[in-house]
């Protein structure tokens, strides 16, 4: 794309703005080419970064103020004029706090943990194609990027638990990696009925293939529904939100594998665990929701990433949501519901992509897909109620 | 409704010939006639008031410290004074979850204050004693013989003393108080010097 | 279910509080765990153990009313009748009429508070945590300013006295109770709405810490913990103490006796205590609120024993007094039901998960005040 | 060319640290950033599907499998670990020589290496891989599940009193 | 008499009992009740029940009770109406009242504390000290916000800090205030009455001594005086 012809201040390219500002004072200053490039990828990546931390900090003071307005409160309005400066009082708070290590923790491993959590969040935020114009990292096999360095994380949240010698952390630390583990096989499975109908793996194709309303998004197809909430419910796994959260299920052990942390590095924990959640929201809206496309063909005007970032904001609200109302699941359920439930449903969305992609995609093929989907559905609905899932009970009463 | 001691007595008596067990009247208006079994046959008698009588549930074990015993006797007395010296003694109140009888009290009683005071725990019969002898062993010093957990519940494990005694002196290290009167203050002045005077 | 494990090096030996979020209080769990389950599971109390029956041996009967209060101090009200009920049997004192309606009236608030908690504390342990709990605060709040407003202290009321209450109902309070049990039915269909389809909250408390109804009354289980096993024991219908059988209200029991039957118990004892609300409101006479011949200072009960008991919303909450004559009790000692009903904890918890064992505890719905005493 | 020569020795080094250590954890870790630096030696020259394949497989999954695994289990004291190493030393080398010798023979052998690597592109990739060598996929891929059922089965047992 | 257990099945809560339930449909009646709470919490005031507490305070009831004050009649403060009996000192459950009676100097007791303390750490705001005063002199403030940062000197509460007036009271507690007013002003007719009464009685034995005395002045001088 030829950078001199599109005006500089376009709120399509708003984005990209500070890259190419830097860029054509360096190439006016005489600088040598590499050096201007790798001083515009710097840029591009900090925008990245800073888009990002401010989402992370008003997520922060977004999830109490939703989940108190849910329980009936006002959450924090103190700090600032309605809160708003509530992120910074906790980053201070955050950096003021002592750090403490405990006496058997190995140090090292210690300290590297919350370092490899929040990386490979910040290195998956880079793939993800944010508007037409801006995908930090168009890479072409963007999606098995994102797997390959989310996988990671499970590495480092052991090194957490292990590190810190003591009890609570070593239980938080099984619990994340087995739930880690089981639920990232439905999610990459979901995400392969995508790459199967789009053909490709790099994620601005995939956006690009979504697009002209939303009837062509993926969520909008017979197999997609059922991938889509599958994916959706491996996204809530995934970043270890409730009802899944039982790392660090507070009321059992303490808070998991970050149970000895303090200071900065608790706050190193969340950040990792705020990013990570919109990296993997991130993706949902990608693969599913049609990224940043519009919902409706004739709304050229708005800049695309106001779509991606407003879906973003709606999925991200639906986990408040999620988080204000749910109880938490025991482990063994939360590994029979993974192995038992979405292993075996996300496999069914394959074939049935295939059988959507061969038939030509049209409203014969949704017929044919439709109850294909649907009827396991059903199957299991009614052999979970029956056998596993309770019903509420009858209860008799004395008078005397 | 009220239980009639009397009659269970006798029937006890019919079923257990040789048990040792005497009626004890209760003064007070309340009518809560009590039946002092030997701790002998204490585990039989509990024994027979479950299965027979319907007795199924243990509500409430008490312990008592009667250093003196007139003021044992005169509480639940049979007019004649039993022993000369103080003892300690534990309460049970037994109810019936079928029946809906009332409180069927029957009390133990140990040799006495000192060296001896053990009586055969009842926990093998009803498991809702186990916490409450515990309890009653950590603060009057009552060895329960066949308790299956025998140890300090309230108290830490380190603590000699037993505080539910009459004889109990409770230490005087208090942390100061700024309006310590009568013994309390002479006590604190003998620690705080300065606030004396 | 008993789970033997030869080479106990494999357990992982875990100390659940004092401080612990899910402890309901200073309480403290020696848990052994294989992995998740629990293999053995010994509870230590005393964190809160400032030993109330010895204060109350030296100090006057009416002094120790407002150390009642902070027994159980969820439900202050219940613990002063129940300890008023036992110094009117130690004493032979009569109840005016009003007096024992306006004690019917505040003992069935107290129950739907502590229930109401208990929702919010049952499933805060479940990982839920501030929803259902706020909620329920804010209508325990609502009660609690009703409290205030007789008592003069939203919790601790010290109101009862030997023979009636301290004062008598400020003007308009009748009514607003008129409005608040209007007000609890649809709460309660909302909480419900909440708690009972709730296919989470159906599966992890459903089919766990069971026991049999025989060993729950061996082990001296009371309240609604033994009703949900089926056994149909409510001291308010078996002694029928206070005026209790001019009400016409039934006895919720369940069948299996898990922590999901103890949770619906207990809202359908709610539901029961609204009727007997109403009940009460209407039927409420006028008339002294005080026994007058009941003297305040200097009260020397006649030498003597006895035992009260009431049905608290944990169970039989029973006092044992034993008079000499004196104006200080003999001996004082309070029955706890929180206490005695962590007797059989270790034996639900055995073989079944660590997150059981905190949903466990806290169906038991204990207070510390009342363990520790 | 550069990056070979910063990169090997790097992953030498951290072989050779998860063979010597003595704690198993330790260890564990030092064999995935082994892995992991052999991904980014991939990545360096080009072949991105391998590399990320590599990082996505080794660092996500076998290493974490290997470490979840020491999790469970109780490790054992080190002390008597590091007792038996010295005389661990004497075999280990004798293995490991002759296998050094065959390696670098073969390796003198091979042409010198052209710049760059042949461009694969990926759907080519997936059409060999699905059309001419399907038979071995097939295979491959019984095999696996006939291992992940024998796998469960055999965790099914140690499990003490089960119904 | 055997529990009559009705066993009538009664319907469970919401629904019928067993009903059977589409296995998310829980989860949804879940999330629609989260969802209108956070609707409503913005308009509905009976949800929103949170109070800024600096800015807005919430109403305290009548006859909250806080720790206890000592009344005084009139404006001065030394026409207490306490009288030093330190009945409520022996009351008190956790002993935290310490009285000093006032003696002049020959000993005899002016009906004054000298010292009236009462240690607010320790106090427990029962209201016992306030039930068993026969002379009305203590009740129970409504004051809540006693922070201090001195935990010795600042939680002792002397006389001069806790004597307030009796139109506080009136202020305070008005039909406690008014009914207590009344009471007094009753009992101090009944003493007037009785010292009238007690004054009449005298000057009539007197009158009847002096006519007895006038009916024999020969034999005796003095007469009484």
């Amino acid at each position: 794309m030829s950078k001199d012809n599109i005006p500089l201040w376009s709120p399509e390219h708003l984005p990209l703005l500070p890259q190419r500002l830097v860029e054509m004072i360096l190439a006016n200053l005489g600088a040598p080419e590499w050096l201007v490039s790798i001083s515009g990828f710097m840029v591009a990546a900090s925008t990245v970064l800073a888009v990002f931390m401010t989402a992370f900090a008003l997520l922060s003071l977004i999830e109490r103020k939703t989940l108190a307005r849910a329980q009936n409160r006002i959450g924090p309005n103190r700090a600032g004029w309605f809160g708003i400066l509530q992120p910074v009082a906790d980053g201070i708070k955050m950096l003021t706090k002592e750090d403490i290590v405990p006496a058997r923790a190995v140090k090292l491993l210690h300290l590297l943990a919350p370092i490899l959590i929040v990386l490979p969040a910040i290195l998956a935020l880079g793939v993800i194609p944010y508007g037409r114009e801006w995908t930090p990292v168009p890479l072409e096999l963007g999606l098995l990027f994102f797997f390959a360095v989310g996988s990671m994380t499970e590495l480092s949240v052991f090194m957490a638990g292990w590190a810190s010698g003591s009890k609570f952390p070593m239980l938080g630390a099984m619990r994340a990696i087995s739930q880690m583990v089981s639920y990232e096989l439905p999610l990459i499975i979901t995400a392969l009925g995508v790459v199967m109908v789009s053909g490709t793996l790099s994620l601005p194709e995939i956006v690009q293939q979504q697009g002209g309303g939303f009837w062509h998004w993926n969520v909008c197809t017979p197999w997609g529904i059922v991938a889509g909430l599958l994916f959706y419910v491996c996204t809530i796994a995934e970043a270890n939100r409730c009802p899944f959260d039982l790392p660090e299920g507070e009321s059992e052990i303490v808070a998991g594998h970050m149970t000895e942390y303090s200071g900065f590095k608790y706050a190193l924990f969340f950040m990792g665990e705020y990013l990570g959640l919109f990296a993997i929201a991130g993706l949902f809206v990608t693969l599913f929701l049609g990224g940043w496309q519009a919902p409706l063909p004739g709304l050229g005007l708005v800049p695309t990433w106001l779509w991606f970032f407003g879906k973003l904001a709606l999925v991200i609200f639906s986990y408040l949501w999620i988080r204000a109302t749910f109880p938490r699941l025991r482990i063994d359920q939360l590994m029979r519901f993974a192995w038992l439930c979405m292993i075996p449903m996300a496999l069914l969305t394959l074939p049935a992509a295939a059988i959507w992609h061969y038939m030509g995609r049209g409203p014969l093929s949704w017929m044919v897909v439709l109850p294909l989907v649907l009827v396991p559905w059903v199957l299991v609905a009614v052999i979970f109620n029956k056998r596993l899932a309770p019903a509420t009970r009858t209860y008799r009463f004395a008078d005397g | 409704m009220s239980v009639d001691a009397t009659d269970i007595q006798t029937s006890i008596r019919a079923a257990l010939p040789d048990v040792e067990i005497f009626l004890r009247t209760n003064p007070g208006p309340s009518g809560q006639h009590s039946l002092l079994v030997g701790n002998g046959d204490l585990l039989g008698v509990m024994r027979f008031v479950r299965d027979e009588l319907a007795f199924d549930f243990l509500s409430n074990v008490t312990g008592i410290d009667w250093p003196d015993p007139a003021k044992a006797d005169a509480v639940a007395s049979d007019g004649a004074l039993r022993s000369p010296h103080g003892f300690l003694e534990v309460v049970y109140h037994l109810f019936s979850t079928t029946k809906r009888t009332g409180p069927l009290v029957l009390r133990a009683r140990t040799v006495d204050r000192a060296e001896n005071c053990t009586i055969p725990s009842v926990v093998s019969v009803f498991r809702s004693a186990e916490f409450q002898e515990r309890e009653i062993y950590d603060l009057f010093g009552i060895v329960f013989t066949g308790h299956p957990d025998l140890r300090r519940i309230l108290m830490w494990d380190e603590f000699a003393d037993h505080p539910m005694r009459k004889d109990y002196v409770a230490p005087d290290d208090y942390e100061y108080e700024p309006t310590p009167h009568g013994e309390v203050l002479e006590r604190a002045q003998t620690h705080y010097p300065q606030t004396a005077g | 279910m008993s789970v033997e494990y030869t080479d106990s090096d494999r357990l992982l030996r875990v100390s659940l509080g004092p401080q612990h979020p899910s402890t309901h209080g200073v309480f403290r769990m020696n848990v052994e765990l294989d992995g998740e389950t629990v293999v053995k599971l010994k509870p230590v109390f005393g964190y809160l153990h400032r030993n109330h029956e010895k204060i109350a041996e030296g100090a006057t009967y009416l002094s120790s009313m407002p150390y009642t209060d902070r027994l159980d101090y969820i439900c202050p009200l219940t613990n002063n009748w129940a300890y008023a009920l036992a110094v009117e049997k130690l004493a032979g004192i009569e109840v005016p009429e009003r007096a024992e309606y306006m004690r019917v009236i505040l003992a069935e608030l107290t129950r739907l508070i502590n229930h109401t908690a208990f929702m919010g504390f049952i499933l805060g342990d479940m990982g839920a945590w501030g929803s259902a709990l706020m909620y329920a605060f804010r209508e325990r709040e609502k009660i609690l300013d009703l409290f205030e407003h007789l008592t003069g202290a939203r919790m601790m009321a010290n109101f009862m006295r030997f023979g009636g209450c301290r004062n008598d109902l400020p003007a308009g309070w009748r009514e607003q109770v008129g409005t608040l049990v209007e007000g609890y039915g649809p709460f309660l269909d909302e909480m419900e709405k909440f708690l009972v389809g709730n296919e989470i909250l159906l599966s992890r408390s459903q089919d766990v810490g069971q026991l049999p109804a025989e060993t729950l009354v061996n082990g001296g289980i009371t309240g609604p913990m033994l009703r949900a096993a089926g056994v149909s024991y409510d001291i308010r219908k078996v002694d029928r103490y206070g005026i209790y059988d001019r009400f016409e209200f039934r006895i919720p029991l369940g069948e299996k006796g898990d922590v999901y039957d103890r949770i619906m118990i207990r809202f359908l004892e709610m539901r029961e205590s609204l009727k007997i609300l109403r009940q009460a409101i209407d039927q409420l006479p006028e008339g002294d609120y005080v026994n007058p011949k009941a003297r305040i200072r200097g009260f020397k009960p006649p030498v003597g024993e006895a035992y009260g008991r009431i049905e608290g919303p944990k169970g039989e909450l029973g006092f044992h007094l034993i008079s000499d004559g004196t104006p200080n009790p003999y001996r004082y000692r309070v029955r706890p039901p929180s206490f005695i009903n962590l007797t059989l904890l270790e034996d639900m918890c055995l073989g079944l998960d660590l997150a059981d064992a905190v949903i466990i505890l806290g169906s038991i719905d204990i207070v510390l005040g009342e363990v520790d005493r | 060319m550069a990056s070979l020569l910063i990169l090997s020795p790097l992953v030498l080094l951290a072989a050779l640290g998860a063979v010597w250590m003595a704690r198993p954890v330790h260890a564990a870790l030092l064999l995935a950033l082994a892995l992991a630096l052999n991904a980014v030696l991939y990545l360096a020259m080009g072949a991105d599907f391998i590399g990320l394949v590599q990082f996505a497989v080794y660092v996500g999954a076998v290493a974490v499998l290997i470490v979840f695994s020491l999790l469970i289990t109780r490790q054992s004291d080190e002390t008597e670990e590091i007792a038996r190493r010295p005389k661990a030393l004497v075999p280990g080398l004798l293995c490991t020589l002759p296998v050094l010798a065959v390696l670098l023979i073969t390796a003198s052998k091979v042409p010198a290496a052209s710049d760059e690597a042949p461009a694969l592109p990926l759907k080519k990739l997936g059409e060999i891989l699905f059309t001419t060598h399907a038979p071995a996929v097939l295979a491959v891929a019984v095999l696996l599940t006939a291992v992940l059922i024998g796998a469960a089965l055999f965790a099914r047992e140690t499990k003490p009193n089960d119904p | 008499m055997q529990p009559t257990s009705a066993n009538t099945p009664a319907q469970s809560p919401p629904e019928k009992p067993g009903r059977w339930m589409l296995p998310g449909l829980g989860l949804f009646q879940g999330l629609a009740v989260t969802g209108r709470n956070m609707v409503q919490s913005f308009y509905n005031k009976e949800r929103m029940t949170t109070v800024q507490y600096p800015e807005e305070r919430a109403p305290i009831s009548p006859n909250f009770r806080n720790f206890p004050f000592l009344v005084y009649d009139g404006n001065s403060i030394d026409n207490l109406r306490c009288v030093a009996c330190s009945i409520c000192e022996k009351e008190c459950p956790p002993q935290c009242i310490y009285i000093v009676l006032e003696r002049d100097e020959n000993g005899k007791s002016l009906k004054r504390p000298k010292i009236f303390d009462i240690d607010v750490s320790v106090c427990m705001n029962c209201g016992i000290c306030a039930e068993v005063c026969p002379f009305d002199a203590i009740y129970m403030d409504g004051e809540y916000e006693l922070a201090t940062d001195d935990r010795f000197e600042g939680l002792l509460f002397h006389r001069e800090r806790l004597a307030k007036s009796a139109d506080y009271h009136m202020k305070l507690r008005p039909e406690q205030a008014s009914e207590v007013i009344a009471r007094r002003k009753a009992e101090e007719e009944k003493k007037a009455a009785a010292a009238a009464a007690k004054a009449a009685k005298a000057k009539a034995d007197a009158e009847s001594k002096k006519a007895a005395a006038d009916a024999r002045p020969a034999d005796e001088k003095g007469g009484d005086a």
